[in-house]
């Protein structure tokens, strides 16, 4: 049966030729029905191997498909395998089942649009290379859908492509994380001129053979790779693309940049687990950087006006948390947060969809409210998402799924207090900007007339992801509540688990849940608070703090430097030498020849007596020449 | 006698299509296309037998025998596909000038066809002598294609393009000649033939020097970094089916040269330089990449992609191991695919809004959606998109050469980014934006999207499948790294642990003339030890 | 009736004749004297020959004479034929006027 | 005989010294002509009759006369003397004097540093030069003929008077002939 894994990526390709190729001979109906039923059946079999999976794994928990050789080499061969473990079932799961989703969605979200199919297609070709990322088994297949991603990315940021802006953004996307591509290329070469194979499993077996814990090699390597995550997973100090790629359809930022590919470097740091086992400082950095891309993202969210980009910042936010996770070795937990955050950030974006949607792309926060009462479906699901996102106690995913990890974090020997501290100072400033969120697009007067309300489809698909949101959690629930550990051990069949829970910790575990409770719970309050009743009392502090309002409207004024160091002065040579130098240096060896010519036009004066004259004073050098020699 | 064939059908085409192009311009079109293919599917079969060790095929005339110059062609793996490559862009370009040339349409495709067999010459001469007739024998119809069918400056553009492939040239001549010439010293035989002078015995100094001849010369063609300015100017002025042919074939010869010459013929020497020539395919990646990016003349655009692409095979050739060097020579392939496809855009484009400017383009897309696709395609695969051939040449590069030098190669991974900066700033220019009001374009036609559509199968085969690629290229690279990787390693070891010096050994204990295979026993040394210059 | 001279002597005449003869060339601008000067010059490279020819007894000093003597005068022949041309077209002998050649 | 042949060496340096500065064109011809026959003189005195015979046969006669023809052709008149009197003001002596100086000093050196006998001892007459000419230099006696076959050809030519082409007399740019 796992031999099917092929049709994984291969529908939504052949979904995406047909819609390409057919072009726009192809009927709306008919292109919604091909991109929905290839996303769909790739669901269904996704699925199955899942069930397939929990009941009866195969040998060695995975199962490897060799589909022809790639690039069949003496130092080198590279088939084209595909490799179907838990870990690339869950990227897999969420993958196909979000995406299909948010097909459905778009069905009815895009029916506006001129260039339908063209949409449908660029999806389905995401899908198929979202899949190609998750199940490659080696370092080279996972390039192809790591930059096929990219490409899809590129193309759907852009896909309103009239306007300049789109483009620039689409551009800016492909640019920033292409240089953590470049990082990773390295660190690829770095793998295979060390240990001679890129099939990731040999890899990571090699490793610990050839590389001593916390060799020079291992934390290059480790340190490369992250790279490449910390681009494509908008990670400092590589964040910075990804609110501005919220030019694109909600739908593509629900799937793409909220979803899945944003996650990939999660993704990745997970799938090469075992050299950033070997390289501790690597850990650490990940942990840094995942900590301080939570936070600050966090307060670049509280601030910012446009419903899309606060929905982009806290993605950054959450994968800050999820890279937290992975560098204190709590894969599980990292994978477990991104599946919950998978489903109810998509729901939040498609429920913003929604709305910008019925207020006639209006996307400023300050010009909606009150649509409580107009959109109402849209309202509650939207308040789940938002709960979710904000890890409200007991009712949401999002708080067993922020609470492993946390406590993880806690207890991991990589991890400690104060890596927790600034995770909970993120999850207070979280659920402030959650309640913001929802207040301000909801409650308060109206600004803005409603002009469409959601159809069928995309109530169904919000209703559909805020029932997970809500019960997705239970498959997963701390010890002290039930011991549900059944993603965990679906994780730990791939990447064997590092934090050990030490027994006899329930109180703790008690402690920190209680007041993880508090925190988020009061930062709710307040939040709901300041942007309902205490109005007066936030605008009196807005005032206050203009400039560090700015500072964190611009997401910590990072496009601002990175304008000044990096892009200008390259565009700056670039304009420099628009004509290229070293034709100058070709120009002077014309210059030299010309020169020379027009000194020695000089002799040709046409006059006889100088010439004369001439021969006479070479006949006496000559002479002179020969007496002395 | 097929060998023989491969070059007579290009040239007695050409010949026709001259006479025939007095009466109707079509016959000579029809001609030309006609002698090609007939040449490509004489070539084609010989693909299922590249595994075969040896030559492939082999034709041999005497011509001036006093002199040990005979008209000697031979093919192998590698030359196949060049060869391949050339008939298939040949056809191409023929195809894609359909229109766009209207005067002198006889000795256009006269011209064209010279060109072709001159590089396919090229390919499969293995007499050094015949080698350089035929390297010179592509020059004079490219200057007079891009002379006189060239856009507004297309003079200055000619005689740039000829000055500095003569110049380079009369370096190649003087270098064969100064080898054949050791070779005579050394053995008392006075002979260019390929094989035989792949044993000869030179000393240090000659060895480097007559190393440098080969690969000015070649660097030229390539182009590598400082050598590259022919380029720019050629390629933006050559009509579209030259600058096809230009940048899909003719710089090809560049890197064939290398890979079958520089190195084997000189492995000391080249181990010696293999750091500055390595540094000097790195300067190009990048130089050509910003220079790229700063254009607002698409066809230059392109062309300095092209000096970026080239950069590659540099990198690859001196890196000499089995990864990089069949990532050079799929980067050949692959870059003529590529680059040749975007200049058959750019033309497509020039013959609807007569222009190269891109600040004149933008929101092509509306009108020609088919154009912008294929543009979309091309311009990633020329950034290198992994999944299409071009990536497979880069990355078995860049692995490759990450063996032989970790700066430089890291230094070359960045060329990745900078790629993405230009290949994007093709499509967003181009097709992207709002559309002007006063450019109406047509999409492409079915003639313009076939010829594409074939570079584009390619690439995707490539990408996904480079298997026969690398099964054809293997067997001939594995000779040439049979024969020179040995000397080349231990010269790369000397040089690493030497300061720049490497050793030759004696010419004067020299045992056998003919093909040393036995290089452990003649490896006596000599006190001759050179620094680089 | 044999003059017994030194040889040096008679080359040092020749010598300062034709030295003179270059001086004519190289100072007038008048054309007909140029070339008079050149003849000036030839006639003292013909007394070189002669005295170095009485030196051996040969008789090729002469011979040479003669040839430089020919040449001589074919040189006059087409020389003022030239003149004669030039100064219709400029009505001057002035030698510097002729100067299309230049560069 | 000694004695003469210094006389008649004085002779033709101080006449061709004359030829150089006359700024008369007909006078100089004239100086040049008794320096052609003291040359001849110089000739006989140091046994070579007969190519003094052709000396004053040939060269002061029937050159000069051309030359002379020309000359009067031309009618070169006071103008052009007052003229020749510009050309030849001191200054334009300096280079060219220094030029020749250097040249003769030279000459001179190499002649005097290297040792020489005397010359003179015998007559070498014409028939000894006849039978050089039509023995081993019959080659270059008939190369010597084309030559002035040429010169005949060339001078016929060229001395044709195109009465087409306008006289010029700016004095400015011209000169092919």
């Amino acid at each position: 049966m796992y031999d099917l894994v092929w049709l994984l990526p291969a529908l939504p390709f052949a979904g995406f030729l047909v819609l390409t190729l057919g072009g726009p001979r192809i009927s709306r109906g008919a292109c919604a029905w091909i991109a929905c039923s290839t996303v769909g059946i790739s669901t269904a079999i996704m699925l199955a191997f899942a069930v397939g999976f929990l009941i009866h794994p195969p040998a060695e928990h995975a199962h490897t498909l060799t589909l022809w050789r790639w690039i069949p080499l003496e130092a080198v061969g590279i088939p084209f395998s595909l490799r179907l473990d838990t870990l690339s079932q869950a990227m897999a799961s969420v993958i196909t089942g979000v995406g299909f989703l948010i097909h459905l969605y778009s069905t009815e979200y895009m029916k506006m649009d001129p260039d339908y199919n063209r949409f449908f297609a660029y999806l389905n070709l995401f899908v198929g290379f979202m899949l190609l990322l998750v199940l490659a088994d080696n370092f080279v297949l996972l390039l192809v859908g790591w930059e096929g991603v990219g490409l899809c990315s590129y193309l759907l940021i852009g896909f309103w492509y009239r306007d300049p802006a789109n483009g620039r953004a689409a551009r800016k996307a492909f640019v920033v994380t292409r240089i953590g591509d470049a990082a990773l290329l390295i660190g690829i070469f770095l793998i295979f001129a060390e240990l001679g194979t890129l099939h990731i499993p040999e890899v990571l077996a090699l490793a610990p053979e050839r590389w001593e814990l916390g060799s020079g090699v291992a934390l290059a390597a480790a340190l490369l790779i992250l790279g490449g995550a910390v681009g494509k997973s908008a990670q400092l100090p590589l964040q910075t693309w990804l609110p501005d790629a919220m030019a694109g359809p909600t739908p593509v930022s629900a799937l793409i940049h909220a979803a899945t590919m944003v996650t990939a470097g999660v993704y990745l740091i997970a799938r090469t687990h075992g050299l950033f086992e070997l390289a501790p400082p690597a850990m650490q950095t990940v942990a840094v950087i995942g900590s301080v891309t939570l936070f600050t993202a966090a307060c670049a969210a509280l601030v910012q006006r446009d419903i899309k980009r606060v929905l982009a910042y806290s993605t950054i936010s959450q994968i800050g948390y999820m890279f937290l996770a992975l560098g204190v070795g709590a894969w599980a937990g990292a994978l477990f947060h991104f599946m919950t955050h998978a489903w109810f950030k998509a729901l939040l974006f498609l429920a913003a969809g929604a709305v910008i949607n019925a207020l006639h792309h209006e996307q400023d926060l300050f010009r909606m409210g009150g649509l409580r009462k107009k959109l109402p479906l849209v309202f509650w699901t939207f308040l789940i998402g938002a709960a979710c996102l904000a890890a409200l106690p007991l009712v949401t995913s999002g708080f067993y799924s922020k609470e492993k990890l946390l406590w993880d974090v806690w207890i991991s020997p990589y991890g400690g207090p104060w890596f927790w501290a600034v995770a909970m100072a993120g999850a207070f400033v979280t659920a402030l900007y959650s309640a913001r969120l929802v207040a301000l697009v909801f409650f308060g007067p109206a600004r803005t007339q409603v002009s469409a309300r959601p159809g069928g489809r995309v109530g169904f698909v919000l209703v559909i992801l805020a029932i997970w949101s809500l019960i997705g959690g239970g498959i997963e629930l701390p010890h002290t509540f039930a011991h549900v550990t059944v993603f965990s051990d679906f994780v730990a069949m791939t990447i064997p688990t590092l934090v050990e829970l030490p027994p006899g910790l329930d109180a703790q575990l008690w402690t920190l849940l209680a007041v993880a409770s508090v925190i988020v719970v009061a930062g709710a309050t307040l939040g709901a608070w300041l942007y309902g009743a205490g109005a007066p009392a936030r605008e009196a502090l807005a005032a206050r703090t203009g400039a560090v309002h700015r500072f964190l409207m611009n997401g910590w004024e990072f496009d601002r430097l990175y304008d000044t160091i990096l892009v200008r002065p390259y565009v700056r040579l670039a304009e420099w030498n628009r004509a290229d130098g070293v034709d100058k240096a070709v120009f002077l060896i014309t210059g030299l020849t010309r020169a020379a010519h027009v000194a020695i036009q000089r002799t040709q004066h046409g006059q006889l007596r100088r010439y004369a004259a001439g021969v006479a004073t070479g006949a006496v050098i000559i002479l002179l020449i020969m007496l002395f020699q | 006698m097929i060998l023989f064939w491969l070059i007579a059908l290009p040239a007695l085409g050409g010949v026709f299509a001259l006479l025939a192009g007095r009466r109707s311009p079509e016959a000579a079109r029809w001609i030309s296309i006609a002698a090609l293919a007939a040449g490509f599917a004489l070539a084609i079969p010989y693909l299922g037998r590249a595994t075969e060790t040896g030559w492939l095929a082999e034709f041999s005339l005497p011509w001036i025998p006093r002199l040990g110059i005979s008209f000697h062609l031979a093919m192998d793996g590698l030359s196949l596909l060049l060869v391949l490559l050339t008939y298939l862009l040949g056809i191409l370009s023929v195809v894609v000038s359909w229109r766009s040339i209207d005067r002198r349409v006889g000795f256009f495709h006269f011209n064209m066809l010279w060109i072709l067999t001159g590089t396919i010459g090229v390919f499969i001469a293995t007499d050094l002598f015949l080698f350089f007739f035929f390297w010179e024998l592509m020059v004079l119809p490219m200057f007079l294609v891009i002379g006189i069918w060239g856009h507004e400056n297309r003079n200055y553009a000619a005689i740039k393009f000829f000055i500095f492939t003569q110049a380079s040239g009369l370096l190649l001549l003087v270098a064969i000649v100064g080898l054949a010439f050791a070779h005579f010293h050394t053995t008392g035989v006075l002979t260019f033939h390929y094989d035989e002078l792949l044993g000869a015995e030179l000393t240090a100094v000659a060895q480097m020097w007559l190393m440098l001849g080969f690969f000015v010369a070649f660097a030229v063609k390539v182009p590598a970094f400082p050598f590259h300015t022919w380029l720019a100017d050629a390629h933006s002025e050559a009509p579209t089916g030259g600058s096809v042919i230009l940048a899909g074939v003719l710089l090809k010869t560049g890197g064939y040269g290398l890979i079958r010459f520089v190195v084997p013929l000189f492995p000391e020497a080249s181990a010696a330089f293999a750091p500055y020539a390595m540094a000097m395919g790195v300067a190009g990646i990048l130089y050509g990449a910003k220079l790229a990016f700063a254009q607002s003349d698409l066809k230059r655009l392109i062309a300095y992609t092209s000096i970026s692409h080239m950069g590659f095979i540099l990198l690859g050739v001196f890196s000499w191991n089995e990864l990089a060097l069949q990532g050079s020579v799929v980067q050949m392939i692959c870059h003529g695919f590529s680059t040749g496809a975007l200049f058959i855009l750019a033309g497509c484009l020039y013959d609807r809004i007569h222009t190269r400017d891109l600040s004149r383009m933008g929101g092509f897309r509306d009108q020609a959606p088919r154009m912008a696709a294929l543009g979309l395609f091309f311009a990633m695969a020329s950034l290198g998109l992994p999944g299409l051939g071009n990536f497979i040449g880069e990355f078995l590069v860049l692995v490759g050469a990450f063996q032989a030098s970790v700066p430089l190669t890291v230094l070359a991974t960045l060329g990745v980014v900078a790629a993405a900066v230009y290949s994007l700033w093709i499509v967003q220019r181009v097709f992207h934006g709002t559309p002007h009001s006063s450019s109406r374009i047509t999409d492409l036609n079915l003639r313009e999207f076939g010829a594409l559509a074939v570079l584009l199968i390619g690439l995707l085969w490539f990408g996904l499948y480079p298997k026969p690629l690398l099964d054809t290229a293997d067997k001939p690279l594995r000779e040439l790294r049979n024969h020179a990787s040995e000397r080349f390693e231990r010269a790369t070891e000397l040089r690493r642990h030497g300061e720049a010096v490497f050793r030759i050994p004696d010419p004067g204990a020299q045992t056998h003339p003919v093909r040393r295979t036995d290089a452990p026993e003649t490896h006596r040394h000599s006190a001759a030890t050179i620094a680089l210059p | 009736m044999i003059a017994e001279i030194p040889m040096e002597h008679g080359l040092l005449i020749a010598a300062v004749l034709f030295c003179l003869g270059l001086l004519g060339l190289l100072v007038r601008r008048n054309l007909i004297i140029m070339l008079i000067s050149v003849e000036i010059m030839l006639n003292a490279a013909g007394l070189a020959f002669i005295v170095a020819g009485a030196h051996w007894g040969q008789p090729d000093g002469q011979v040479m004479f003669i040839f430089i003597l020919t040449m001589a005068a074919a040189e006059v022949a087409v020389g003022l034929a030239v003149i004669l041309q030039f100064y219709w077209k400029h009505h001057s002998l002035d030698a510097d006027l002729a100067s299309t050649m230049k560069g | 005989m000694t004695v003469a042949f210094y006389i008649t060496a004085a002779i033709a340096l101080l006449t061709t010294m004359r030829v150089v500065t006359h700024t008369n064109a007909v006078h100089a011809l004239l100086y040049f002509v008794i320096s052609l026959l003291s040359v001849a003189l110089m000739f006989y005195l140091i046994g070579a009759p007969f190519v003094a015979a052709l000396e004053v046969i040939i060269y002061a006669g029937a050159i000069m006369v051309l030359f002379l023809f020309v000359i009067m052709m031309l009618n070169v008149g006071e103008e052009h003397a007052r003229q020749e009197r510009d050309w030849l003001s001191r200054r334009f002596w300096a280079g060219p004097g220094v030029l020749c100086a250097a040249l003769l000093a030279i000459t001179a050196w190499v002649i005097i540093e290297t040792a020489h006998p005397s010359v003179g001892h015998e007559v070498v007459g014409a028939r000894d030069v006849g039978a050089s000419l039509f023995g081993p230099y019959l080659i270059a006696v008939q190369l010597a003929a084309l030559l002035l076959l040429g010169g005949l050809v060339g001078a016929s030519h060229l001395r044709r008077h195109d009465r087409r082409t306008p006289l010029r007399t700016d004095g400015g740019k011209g000169g092919e002939s």
